[in-house]
């Protein structure tokens, strides 16, 4: 029995349970990929719901779906494409070994973030006020779309792109987390990508569940 | 607490069907499990540890054996599979000319109506040699219908009907339950099914049932009545109006709507466009039609008075029940159960 | 020290750091196929409105709107998200994701096909085939005496 | 390899490496949190199995002895949730996935303990939540949930029970992620996908489909909560939604749970039968791919859950025959594994019997399941005991007593002391006639029509009989869960010294001492050989010669 590894040969940066830098850092983007998974699955059952309650009333949810403010849901979605890229150049400063770089585009990511909450945060005060929160206080002028599936629309609407946003305050945490790490040379980011590159992953996985809910809610086709 | 069975009894036309393929599938069971339990006690016993055997060139792959224990029962799989299909299917189709009655399932009974308009609580009444297709649906949670005599069961799910059929075939009292908790007297929502000769079932029938009273109206005359209380009739004519589309031999035909899709008219899109008239408006008419709120101006049982109501538009005379009884009887039982 | 195990190679690096060319490539391919869904969403009640029937030119607009979407989601994914340059698993795990996404649609095969049922109700009696009359509330069979007490049924 | 790994002796064994509550409860070691675990699941199970206690009991009479129907509801919930989500779903994965999985790829700890870690703490925040539920007044829409009833009709605790199962639900996905790396990037050199212990590749079939099913049912139970919040109609019918679309999404994660459960008893299943016949795994490449044949193939056979409600019938019918299909992977590995013990030296010891029972009562289980993926044969015996009866040959059959033959098989290695074996024996056979005394009348009563979830069953008193047998045959069953409680516990402390090998397994996990080290390898091994190369003709050579020498001794 050979010893392959002592603790004494490991590089500095690696855990104890791995052996190399190498292995460490494929382990953790299988492991990030595998929790996307999740996330895809996470989503997917929304966006099925909501297939089969749009089959069903197809031109219902036309007609609701008029309510929603097509220009602000415009903004966030270039918003988000936006950060997605700074984002994405983070993670090519990190590669670089670019600091200043990389808290540039982070802070860049996190304004976006900001922005796309506060439009977001707008369009649901509107909803608000208008009453169309699901809820005992839901309410429905026109007579001729029932209410019952008016709600079911602004449901679905509201908890696909209320766990949106649940995953963009999160991602909010995570990159200001990790911009503070950067920013103090802490152990764990310091000459190592990977964490910028999984938060990346994270935030551009954000953006892509936004890329399908824009049109499905915005943009229904009569 | 000694009386038990082991077999429920066979009182329908699937019974028999169905307890042959269980019949199968029990050998089965017991044969392969027989058979894995015998070689695993003979290897145990054989090459118990200590035990002289021979143990020389052991066997750790044999692709052969796993083919052939991998596609013999794949096979016999199938051919359970296309047997039970076969049943699931024939117990899925009604016969046409079924006798109709109709089920609703609420927290914690069984509501009954038969067609003339006689009603029982948690109990069945059905002519033995008749097929009877239930038509059911349920007011608040899901239910199940079950018959462990007649081996049907089905879910009575709100908002929907569902359908289920049999022939019961053998005289007798038999026990009724609901299969899906729906709450916290889900064991006592249950009853028994009275499978009686058809002549008994007429007389019963005809003194209007367990509570002796004659019905004074059938489903559809109930419903005529409330169509005209509701006002239905005045958008709604023997000629299709600006204001409304006649329902004179609407049902089973193609009804197309201004979103382009199309269905077949049947009892669930009637029953939707009576609660819901919005969800699909039919070509050419705008949304004019009142909502009627739903258990507060209509309720389930009303839903379906005026289906049988608008069913009955523009068809010839329905045939009276015991018309329907009686042309029913003609036909050897068998050929009503196999079609 | 090779410590990964022969049959995964361990492939992507920081070597493949994403030009910026591309990324700004990508970034524009997106912004301009955003524009793109939200022109035909806005059209004059839809090209193919004009041409088909509603119905047919809905589809079509939702086969539109989607197709778009998945081509933004399929750039945001090889590129941003480096699955171009990804390992093998990274990449299995990225297909396995979103097979098994659309696997859940399955459930359409329940509603698209709950319509076929053979027999949904009594088939409409064609007129005139079957003379009958019109059903009063009165049964017409003979008068049984008094009806059958339920306990001289027989039980099981 | 061989045995002279053992040349560390004096580095402190993983529980030697601190006494203190906070070394416990903060560490990061892959087997402390895999002892973490099994605590907290053995108390879990045995508050379940009081509440099946309770269940059998009441059902003794046709009108109940002594609990409301409410109350009775309450109790088959809480055995259904806890038992499900807070048992079976953990036990195997979580419990010897934890304690086995570095140790059998000849790793140093999991690709991510601190993520391990929390995983047990989102577990037993979850727990905490089922629990309060429970104290709150408890659930009684059964463990399924079913809309409209749990969302709009029920009056109990389901949002608290819901907020459990899905903190539970996400403890699960994280040790999955976790597994999954792991299995993938931290084999030892030269141990191949090929070379791995069958153990290994159930878990990774198993942790695969925890990523991709668990979220659906978090997200599903998410929106049940959401709909009981907000009075909304997104499964409830009168407010337009559609209840069978909550019974999809439901049985699309629930049936691959199915598989989440017995996936990794099986893999314990293949350990024990390779060790104890002396013999290689017979067809290994087809145990280890019906593995991942019966992870791909669970997710497309949801549907034969609902055969009748109200989904289409031609669904059905699909449904149905991939349902037959799925049921060929299952036989392949039975069959295997009862190969496996041809020319083999079979010793019975206590872990053998426990697998040898499984086999038994899980082909038993396996078979009744061909009657309710028929479709014909469901529509009469789905919702009756004849369910009830399947499901618990399948759950208690057979992953439990895998479970139950894992503890047996590693205990030595766990905690390096020897149970009392004889006891162990008489037990293992105690809990497979109590087994079958409780759910064999059962599947009687159910092709008599005994609708599961009954309290009372007045409206046909014939069934009592089977009912007396079954709860007679519980109490043997949970006499036979009881004992090893104490017999294992009584072995921490005065059990013999196991030595690193008591069973003379191959396996790296039995290269090193027991306990295992903190840091499981000092050198990370290379691996040179395959799987299981277990040699029955010298290991009856060597007992051969043991007997001529006690000859000679005499």
């Amino acid at each position: 029995m050979s010893s392959l590894a002592h603790e004494s040969t490991k590089p500095e940066g690696v855990f104890e349970q791995f052996e190399t830098l190498d292995q460490q850092q494929d382990t953790y983007m299988i492991g990030m990929w595998a929790f996307l998974v999740t996330e895809v699955m996470f989503f997917g059952v929304l966006f099925l719901a909501y297939a089969v309650y749009r089959w069903k009333y197809q031109s219902i949810f036309y007609e609701v779906h008029n309510e929603l403010d097509l220009l602000k849901g415009g903004i966030n979605t270039v918003i988000l494409l936006t950060s997605s890229l700074t984002m994405a150049l983070a993670v090519r400063f990190a590669q670089l070994n670019d600091k200043r770089g990389q808290l540039r585009m982070l802070g860049a990511t996190l304004c976006g973030a900001f922005g796309f909450l506060v439009v977001k945060s707008l369009e649901y005060s509107a909803k608000f006020q208008h009453h169309h929160f699901p809820g005992p206080d839901f309410r429905w002028e026109d007579p001729t779309v029932p209410a019952s599936v008016a709600q079911l629309f602004f449901s679905l609407y509201f908890a696909a792109t209320g766990l949106h946003g649940v995953h963009v305050i999160i991602g909010i945490l995570v990159i200001s987390s990790l911009a503070i790490l950067v920013a103090r040379d802490h152990p764990l980011v310091k000459g190592d990508y990977i964490p910028t590159e999984m938060i990346g992953l994270y935030w551009h996985f954000v953006d892509l569940v936004w890329i399908f809910l824009f049109p499905l809610f915005y943009l229904i086709p009569k | 607490m000694w009386n038990f069975p082991i077999a429920p009894p066979q009182a329908s036309n699937f019974a028999s069907e169905f307890d042959a393929l269980f019949g199968l599938l029990t050998f089965l069971t017991i044969f392969f499990t027989a058979v894995v339990g015998l070689v695993v006690l003979f290897f145990v016993t054989k090459f118990r540890r200590g035990r002289t055997a021979n143990r020389s060139a052991p066997v750790n792959d044999h692709l052969k054996l796993e083919l052939v224990w991998t596609i013999i029962p794949t096979l016999l799989g199938l051919a359970v599979f296309v047997w039970g299909a076969k049943l699931y299917i024939q117990m899925r189709t009604p016969p046409k000319d079924a006798y109709e009655v109709f089920v609703i399932g609420k927290q914690w009974m069984w509501h009954v109506q038969h067609p003339n308009g006689v009603r029982e609580n948690n109990e069945l009444h059905v002519p033995i040699g008749v097929p009877v297709r239930l038509t059911m649906i349920s007011q608040d949670v899901i239910h199940g219908f079950y018959i462990p005599a007649f081996r049907i069961q089905y879910h009575v799910v709100p908002g929907r009907y569902t359908t289920q059929w049999f022939t019961p075939s053998k005289e007798g009292k038999y026990p009724l339950f609901c299969t899906i908790l729906c709450g916290t007297q889900h064991s006592e929502m249950g009853g028994y099914v009275y499978a009686l000769p058809q002549p008994k079932f007429s007389a019963w029938l005809a003194n209007g049932g367990n509570r002796f009273q004659k019905p004074a109206l059938t489903l559809g005359d109930q419903g005529k009545q409330l169509f005209d209380k509701l006002a239905c009739t005045n958008c709604h004519g023997t000629q299709d109006t600006l204001r409304g589309p006649s329902l004179a031999g609407l049902y089973g035909k193609t009804r197309r709507f201004t979103d382009g899709s199309s269905v077949v008219v049947d009892e669930s899109y009637l029953r939707e466009s009576i609660i819901n008239p919005y969800n699909r408006i039919t070509q050419g008419y705008e949304k004019t039609m009142p909502v009627y709120l739903y258990k507060k101006q209509v309720s389930e049982e009303n839903i379906r008075q005026l289906i049988e109501h608008i069913k009955s538009l523009g068809q010839p005379a329905a045939p009276t029940v015991a018309q329907q009884l009686e042309s029913m009887a003609v036909r050897p039982a068998a050929s009503s159960a196999n079609r | 020290m090779a410590y990964s195990t022969p049959h995964e190679p361990a492939s992507f690096h920081a070597e493949h750091v994403t030009p910026v060319a591309t990324l700004l490539k990508a970034y524009a391919a997106l912004i301009t196929l955003m524009v793109i869904t939200i022109a035909t969403a806005l059209a004059p009640h839809y090209v193919a409105s004009e041409f088909f029937n509603s119905q047919i030119g809905s589809v079509f607009n939702n086969l539109v709107a989607m197709t778009i979407a998945v081509v933004k989601a399929l750039i945001v994914l090889l590129i941003f998200m480096g699955l171009r340059n990804g390992s093998k698993t990274v990449r299995l795990y990225a297909v396995m994701g979103f097979v098994w996404f659309l696997l859940m649609f399955i459930v359409f095969a329940d509603y698209g096909t709950r319509q076929w049922e053979p027999v949904r109700g009594w088939e409409p009696i064609a007129p005139g085939s079957m003379p009958r009359q019109r059903g009063s509330s009165e049964p017409d069979i003979e008068r049984t005496p008094a009806p059958p007490p339920l306990s001289t049924i027989p039980g099981p | 390899m061989n045995a002279t790994a053992q040349t560390h002796a004096h580095e402190p064994n993983y529980l030697e490496a601190g006494h203190s509550v906070r070394s416990w409860l903060l560490t990061k070691d892959h087997k402390r949190i895999a002892i973490l675990y099994l605590i907290s699941t053995a108390i879990f199970f045995f508050v379940g199995g009081l509440a099946a206690g309770a269940i059998r009991l009441e059902l003794t009479s046709p009108k109940g002895m002594m609990l409301s129907s409410d109350t009775y509801n309450k109790m088959f919930t809480a055995h259904g949730v806890i038992m499900i989500f807070f048992f079976l779903l953990v036990a195997v994965p979580a419990v010897l996935g934890n304690f086995l999985i570095p140790l059998m790829i000849g790793a140093r700890d999991l690709a991510f303990p601190r993520l391990n870690l929390l995983s047990w703490y989102m577990y037993m925040a979850g727990g905490l939540f089922a629990v309060l539920a429970l104290l709150l007044g408890g659930v009684d829409t059964g463990w399924t949930f079913y809309t409209p009833y749990s969302s709009m009709y029920s009056n109990s605790q389901v949002t608290l029970t819901i907020v459990g199962a899905f903190i539970a639900g996400f403890s699960s996905i994280f040790t999955a992620v976790n597994f999954i790396a792991t299995i993938h990037k931290m084999r030892a050199p030269g141990m191949t996908w090929f070379r791995m212990p069958l153990y290994c590749w159930s878990h990774y079939a198993t942790s695969v489909i925890i990523i991709l099913g668990t979220p659906v049912i978090a997200i599903t139970l998410l929106l049940v909560v959401i709909e009981r919040a907000f009075k909304v109609g997104i499964f409830s019918p009168e407010l337009g939604g559609d209840p069978i679309l909550f019974q999809h999404l439901f049985w699309f994660y629930s049936h691959p749970a199915v598989y989440i459960m017995v996936l990794p008893a099986m893999g314990v299943i293949s350990e024990v039968i390779a060790c104890f016949s002396r013999k290689r795994i017979f067809g290994y490449q087809f145990v280890a791919f019906s593995s991942v044949a019966i992870a791909a193939l669970g997710f497309l056979v949801w549907g034969h859950h609902m055969f009748i409600s109200s989904q289409s019938m031609y669904q059905g019918v699909v449904f149905s025959f991939i349902s037959y299909l799925v049921a060929v992977p299952s036989a392949v590995k039975i069959f295997n594994w009862s190969a496996t013990m041809y020319k083999g030296s079979v010793w019975l010891a206590s872990p053998m019997i426990y697998a040898l029972g499984f086999i038994g009562l899980f082909v038993l289980g396996g078979l009744t399941g061909l009657y309710l993926a028929g479709l014909a044969t469901d529509v009469h015996l789905t919702g009756t005991y004849f369910v009830v009866a399947h499901f618990h040959y399948v759950m208690v059959g057979g992953s439990i007593l895998a479970f139950m033959a894992g503890i047996h098989f590693w205990w030595p290695k766990m905690f390096g002391r020897m149970y009392n074996e004889n006891l162990a024996k008489y037990n293992a056979i105690v809990v497979f006639i109590g087994f079958n005394l409780t759910f064999l009348p059962q599947f009687i009563l159910g092709y008599l029509g005994m609708p599961r979830r009954y309290h009372y069953y007045y409206f046909a008193p014939e069934f009592q009989f089977y009912h007396i047998l079954s709860t007679a045959g519980s109490t043997v069953l949970g006499f036979g869960f009881i004992v090893p409680v104490f017999y294992l516990l009584h072995s921490l402390k005065y059990g013999a010294i196991a030595g690193p090998n008591p069973w003379g397994a191959k396996g790296l996990e039995w290269e090193i001492a027991s306990p295992p080290p903190v840091h499981n390898f000092h050198t990370i091994p290379i691996v040179r050989q395959e799987a299981y190369a277990y040699d029955a003709v010298a290991e009856e050579q060597v007992l051969d010669e043991e007997r001529e020498r006690t000859k000679v001794k005499n």
